[in-house]
C-alpha cells in the first residue's frame, strides 16, 4: 500500500485538516466530527444533513455549501458516523423547521442515523429522513441488506438542497429527495480494488483481464466476476441493467463517475459509450456530470447514475450551487 | 472485589467488558481480515474502537446494570458502522433486562442476556441463518440457559455459551449472508466466516473469563 | 494495462467525442483537431490557445470557455499536436488583434507551436507565445531541455485569459502570461508510473517502498528514486525544492494537483501539511486550488504548484470563469 | 523505373521514403520501448504514423527535391512531438539543398543530406554527444562524405553510411542526455541508447536500401 498519508490512522482527521485549510468558507468542527457551511443557517430554511463513511471523497463534506448540503458527518474509512456526531451535525443545521437526514442504505448508515434522529427528537428537533438506495446491482429483496446508496446521492443532495435554498418545508424536501431516488438508479464496475488505509491491503484481487461487475464503493465484490471488455461494452453492461431495472425514458441526468483512481479521460471515453448508447435506444440525456464524485478510495472503476428528470427536477439541478466540488451560477 | 463465581456484580461486568476489550482488540487483523473477503474491512478497527471506549467507561458504576448501560452507550458513540448499534444495544438492553441490584444472580443474567439477543435481533432484522452475529449470539444464550437449567453453574454455563458462539461462528462459513454487507455479494459470500459472529464469539469467551476469574 | 477505453489508438479520439457529447457548449472538431468555445469569439478579444499531448486531462480542453482558453489543441497520447491542427486552433481563436500561444516547454510543443506560428504570419494573424517552464526538479542549463511546463500552465491560462476577457491587448496578454510563469514554481513525486496506452506497461516500475521525486507529467522516471515517506515528509520535500529555486515569499497561489491515480483525500492531506508547512515557515497561502488538473494517464502522485501572487495576479485569478474543469463567479 | 545505382531520381528518393515508413513500422515496439526507458513512450507510434503520411505523400512528384519536400511536410504534418519538426525538417532542408533536377549526383545528394543535418542541429541546438538523433545523423553524412571522397560508389557509400548511423546510435548508450526529454532524467539517462537516434540509424538502413535497389 502506498498513499500519501502520514498514517493509516490519521486519514479522516488529516483529510479534514486539509480541507479546513483549503475552504475557509466552511466549518469544519473536527472535535464533533462534522463540516458545516460557515455562515450560521438561514432561519427558517430547512437543514440538508448527510453522511457516511470517508473514503468517497468528495462526497459528503465536498457538497457542503449553498444549495447543496448544511452539514456533513464523515464516519472512520467506510464505516458509519456515530450518532453523535449526527446530532451535533443535526444541531448546526437546524433552522428552527427542522433537518432532513439524507442517508445511504447500508446497515451502519441507517441504524447509526436512526440513533441520532431519536437524539434530535429528544431535542425537538424535527428530523425528516431519506434512505437513498439506487444501486440496482444488489436485489430488492428480503434475501440482501436492500440496495446500496451510491451515485444518485449527489443528486438527492443537489435537488433537494436547491429546493430548500427556495424555502421549501421539511415535508416538501423530503418527499422531492425520495422522488429523485424512487427515479435514479446506479451500476458500477471495477478494475482495481481500493485499499483501506488501514487494511493495508485491497479488497479483492483481480487478474489482469478480470473485473467485478455490480461492485458498491466499499471495497466489496461485485456480484460477479466478468472478463476485462471494452469501455463499449462495459457501458452496454452498466446501461442494460440501469435499464432492466427501472426503463429508462423521458430526459436522463446521467452521472458517469469514477471511482478515486480512474483519471478523467477514461470517464468521458465511458460517457461518449453512454452518449451513443442513449442515441440508439432512442433516450434523450438532458443533464450530465462526468468525474470523480462518490468515490471508494483508490479503487478504478466507475459507475454510471441516471435519474428520469421532470421540469422540477431539472430546474432544481439548474439552481445555483457553491460547494467545494460541485459549483455553478454563483 | 468480586463476588462468587455463581453471582455477577459490577466488577465482574467491567471485567466483562475490559476482557472483551483486550481480546478484540489483539484478535483486530484477523476480525479485518474477514471483514475485508465479504465486507469493507473495517469491523476489527471498528469494535476495536467501540470497546476501547466501552472500558474507559466500564468502571463508573455499582450496578452490572449500569456498568453495562454506559459501557453500551460508549460503545455506540464510538463505534459507528452496523455492529456498533448493534453491539451497543445488545448492551443496554442486556442492562435494561437486568435488575437494578449489586449483584444478580445466572438466572437473571442470562435471561437479560436473551433480551439483549432479542433487541439485537429486532433493531437489524436478522433471522437465524442470515450470516450475521445473531448466529453466534443465538446458540450462546441458548447454551447459557439449557446449561443452567442442567444445574450447571454460571462460569461452567457461560463456558458452554462461549464454546456454542465459537461453533455458531464457524458455522456462518459455509452460509450465504442475507444482511449486512455480506448480501450485496449473494452466493459469493459462502466460504467465508461472518466478522460479527466471530467477534461475538469473543464477547463470549470475555464473558467467561469474567464470570470464571477467581477473586482470590 | 486494465483502462476503460475501446483501443489503445482511440483513446484520443474517444475521449473528445466524450468530451462533445457532454459539453454541447464546447465546438469539438475532431477532424481538424482542435476543441473551441461553442459561441464565436468577441471581435477584438485576444485569443487564447493551448495544446498539448493528451494524457493530461482535464489540461487543456477542459479549460476551453469564458475566462480561460478560446481552444485547444489536444495531441496522441504525450505527443505534441502538430503544426496544422495548432493552426486551425490558432484561426477559430482570432478576433482580429491577435493569438496568445500558451505553450508548456517540452521540445516538441516548443517546435510545433513555433512551425504553427510561421504559418499564422503567412496569414496575417499575430501570434505571440509564451513558454511555461515551472517545473523546478529540472535544472535549468544548457545540459537539459530546460525545465518542464507543468502545473503553473493553469495559474497561466487562467489569469492571461481573464486579461483576455477584460480587453487587454496581446502585449498585455502575453506579459501577464510571462509574469505569471516566472512568478511561479512546480514540483512532483510519483507513487506508482502512469501506462501509455500503446505502449501497454507503466513508464516505470517502484517497489512497494520506493517513489520517484521530481517526476514530470510524461511517464519519464524523476530526478532520483527515494524512499515512501509520510505525507508530510514528502510534502515538506517538494515545499522545500520549491522555496530553494524560487523563495517562497508574500501571498501564495498553491495548487495542489493529483496526477490522474490518486484520490482527492491524498490529495487534501498533502494540502493540510502545505498550509502547516508554510504556516510553520510564515508564508501566507491566499488561495489554492486541490484536485487533479494537470494529470499524467493514471500515474498516482501530486504535485505542488506555487504562483507568488500581486494584487493584479489575485484579482484575475478570482474573476469568473466557466470552463468545464474549472468555474466560479457565473 | 528507377536511374542506375550511381543516380538518384525521384523513384528512389520515394523509395527511401517507402522504405523508411516499412522499416520503422517494423521497429516500432523497440523504438517505444527505447522511449519509454528515457523518454515518453510514443516515439514508435509518433513515427510510424508520421512516415506512413510521408509514404503516402511520396509518389506526387517528378523530382527527388520534389518528393522528399512532399514527404517532409507529410511528416511534420502528421507526426507531433519533437520528432515531427526534426525529421520533417530534416527531409525538407536536404530538398531544399538539392538542385532542383529529376536526378542528382552522389555529390549534389550527400551535400544536402549534410545541409538537412545542419538543419537539425540548429532547429533542435542538438551538439555532438547530446545523445539525439543528431548523434546517427552527423556520424552518416561524414562516412558518406568521406566514402564518396575516397571514390566509393553511391550504394557503397550510404551503406557505409548506415552502419556509421546505426554505429553512432548505439554510441549513445553510455552518454548522458542534454537535449529532450531524456536530459529530465540527469546521469540516469546513461545506459539506455536514444529513441530518435536509432530511428535514425533505420532512416539510413533505408537509403541504402533505396540507392542499392536493382532496377532490374
Ligand atoms: N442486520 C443485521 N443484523 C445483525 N447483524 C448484522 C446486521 N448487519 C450487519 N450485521 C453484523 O455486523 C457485522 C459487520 O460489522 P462492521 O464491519 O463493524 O460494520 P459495517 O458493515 O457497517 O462495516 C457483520 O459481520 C454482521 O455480523
Ligand atoms: N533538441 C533536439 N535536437 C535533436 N534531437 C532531439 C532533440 N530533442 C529530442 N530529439 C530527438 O527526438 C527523440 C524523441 O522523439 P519523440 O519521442 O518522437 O518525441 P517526444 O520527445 O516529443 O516524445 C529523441 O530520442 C531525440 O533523438
Ligand atoms: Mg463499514
Ligand atoms: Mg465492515
Ligand atoms: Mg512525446
Ligand atoms: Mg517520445
Amino acid at each position: 500500500m502506498k498513499k500519501i498519508i502520514n498514517a493509516p490512522e490519521d486519514v479522516v482527521a488529516d483529510t479534514l485538516r486539509g480541507l479546513a485549510a483549503a475552504h475557509p468558507e466552511l466549518r469544519v468542527d473536527a472535535k464533533n466530527g462534522f463540516v458545516a457551511r460557515g455562515e450560521a443557517i438561514r432561519l427558517g430554511k430547512i437543514g440538508l444533513v448527510s453522511g457516511g463513511g470517508s473514503g468517497h471523497e468528495p462526497l459528503h463534506a465536498g457538497f457542503v455549501g449553498y444549495g447543496m448540503l448544511d452539514a456533513a458527518c464523515p464516519g472512520d474509512v467506510f464505516t458509519s458516523p456515530v450518532p453523535d456526531q449526527i446530532l451535533a451535525a443535526t444541531k448546526a443545521a437546524d433552522g428552527g423547521h427542522g433537518v432532513l437526514h439524507i442517508v445511504k442504505n447500508y446497515t451502519g448508515d441507517v441504524l447509526n442515523f436512526r440513533m441520532a434522529a431519536d437524539l434530535a427528537d429528544d431535542e425537538d428537533i424535527a428530523v425528516a429522513t431519506v434512505v437513498v438506495d439506487d444501486d440496482v446491482a444488489v436485489e430488492d429483496s428480503t434475501h440482501t441488506a436492500g440496495r446500496r446508496g451510491t451515485g444518485a446521492t449527489v443528486f438527492v443532495e443537489k435537488i433537494a438542497g436547491a429546493l430548500a435554498e427556495e424555502g421549501a418545508g421539511l415535508d416538501a424536501c423530503a418527499a422531492i429527495a425520495a422522488e429523485v431516488n424512487e427515479r435514479s438508479a446506479s451500476f458500477g464496475i471495477a478494475l482495481r480494488a481500493g485499499t483501506v488505509p488501514t487494511a493495508g491491503r485491497p479488497g479483492f484481487e483481480l487478474a489482469e483481464d478480470e473485473i467485478e461487475i455490480g461492485v458498491g464503493i466499499h471495497g466489496e465484490p461485485g456480484r460477479r466476476r466478468g472478463a476485462m471488455a471494452t469501455a463499449r461494452e462495459l457501458t452496454a453492461t452498466a446501461m442494460e441493467s440501469l435499464h432492466d431495472a427501472k426503463p429508462l425514458d423521458g430526459r436522463l441526468l446521467v452521472l458517469v463517475n469514477g471511482m478515486g483512481g480512474t483519471p478523467l479521460s477514461e470517464l468521458y471515453i465511458a460517457y461518449a459509450e453512454v452518449a451513443d448508447w442513449c442515441a440508439r435506444h432512442n433516450v434523450t440525456i438532458s443533464r450530465n456530470l462526468v468525474g470523480n464524485y462518490v468515490t471508494s478510495l483508490d479503487m478504478a472503476g466507475f459507475s454510471i447514475t441516471v435519474c428520469r428528470l421532470t421540469e422540477d427536477l431539472m430546474r432544481l439541478w439548474d439552481a445555483p450551487v457553491r460547494t467545494p466540488a460541485l459549483r455553478w451560477g454563483r | 472485589m468480586a463476588e462468587s463465581p455463581g453471582a455477577f456484580d459490577a466488577a465482574r461486568a467491567a471485567a466483562w467488558i475490559t476482557a472483551s476489550a483486550r481480546l478484540i482488540g489483539g484478535a483486530a487483523d484477523r476480525l479485518t481480515e474477514l471483514d475485508t473477503a465479504i465486507g469493507d474491512g473495517d469491523h476489527g478497527r471498528n469494535l476495536t474502537r467501540g470497546f476501547a471506549a466501552a472500558a474507559e467507561k466500564a468502571d463508573g458504576a455499582d450496578t452490572p446494570r449500569g456498568v453495562l448501560t454506559g459501557a453500551g452507550s460508549a460503545l455506540v458513540s464510538a463505534t459507528g458502522g452496523a455492529s456498533g448499534p448493534l453491539f451497543g444495544t445488545f448492551l443496554r438492553r442486556t442492562a435494561k433486562a437486568l435488575p437494578d441490584a449489586p449483584v444478580v444472580g445466572p438466572d437473571d443474567l442470562a435471561d437479560a442476556l436473551a433480551a439483549g439477543v432479542a433487541a439485537v435481533r429486532e433493531l437489524g432484522g436478522a433471522a437465524d441463518g442470515d450470516k450475521t452475529m445473531v448466529d453466534a449470539l443465538d446458540p450462546a444464550v441458548t447454551a447459557l440457559r439449557g446449561a443452567l437449567a442442567e444445574g450447571a453453574s454460571l462460569p461452567a454455563a457461560v463456558e458452554r455459551a462461549a464454546e456454542a458462539a465459537r461453533a455458531g461462528a464457524e458455522a456462518t462459513i459455509p452460509l450465504v449472508a442475507h444482511k449486512g454487507r455480506a448480501s450485496y455479494l449473494g452466493e459469493r459470500s459462502a466460504g467465508h466466516e461472518d466478522p460479527g459472529a466471530a467477534s461475538t464469539a469473543l464477547l463470549w469467551s470475555a464473558l467467561a473469563e469474567a464470570t470464571g476469574a477467581d477473586d482470590g
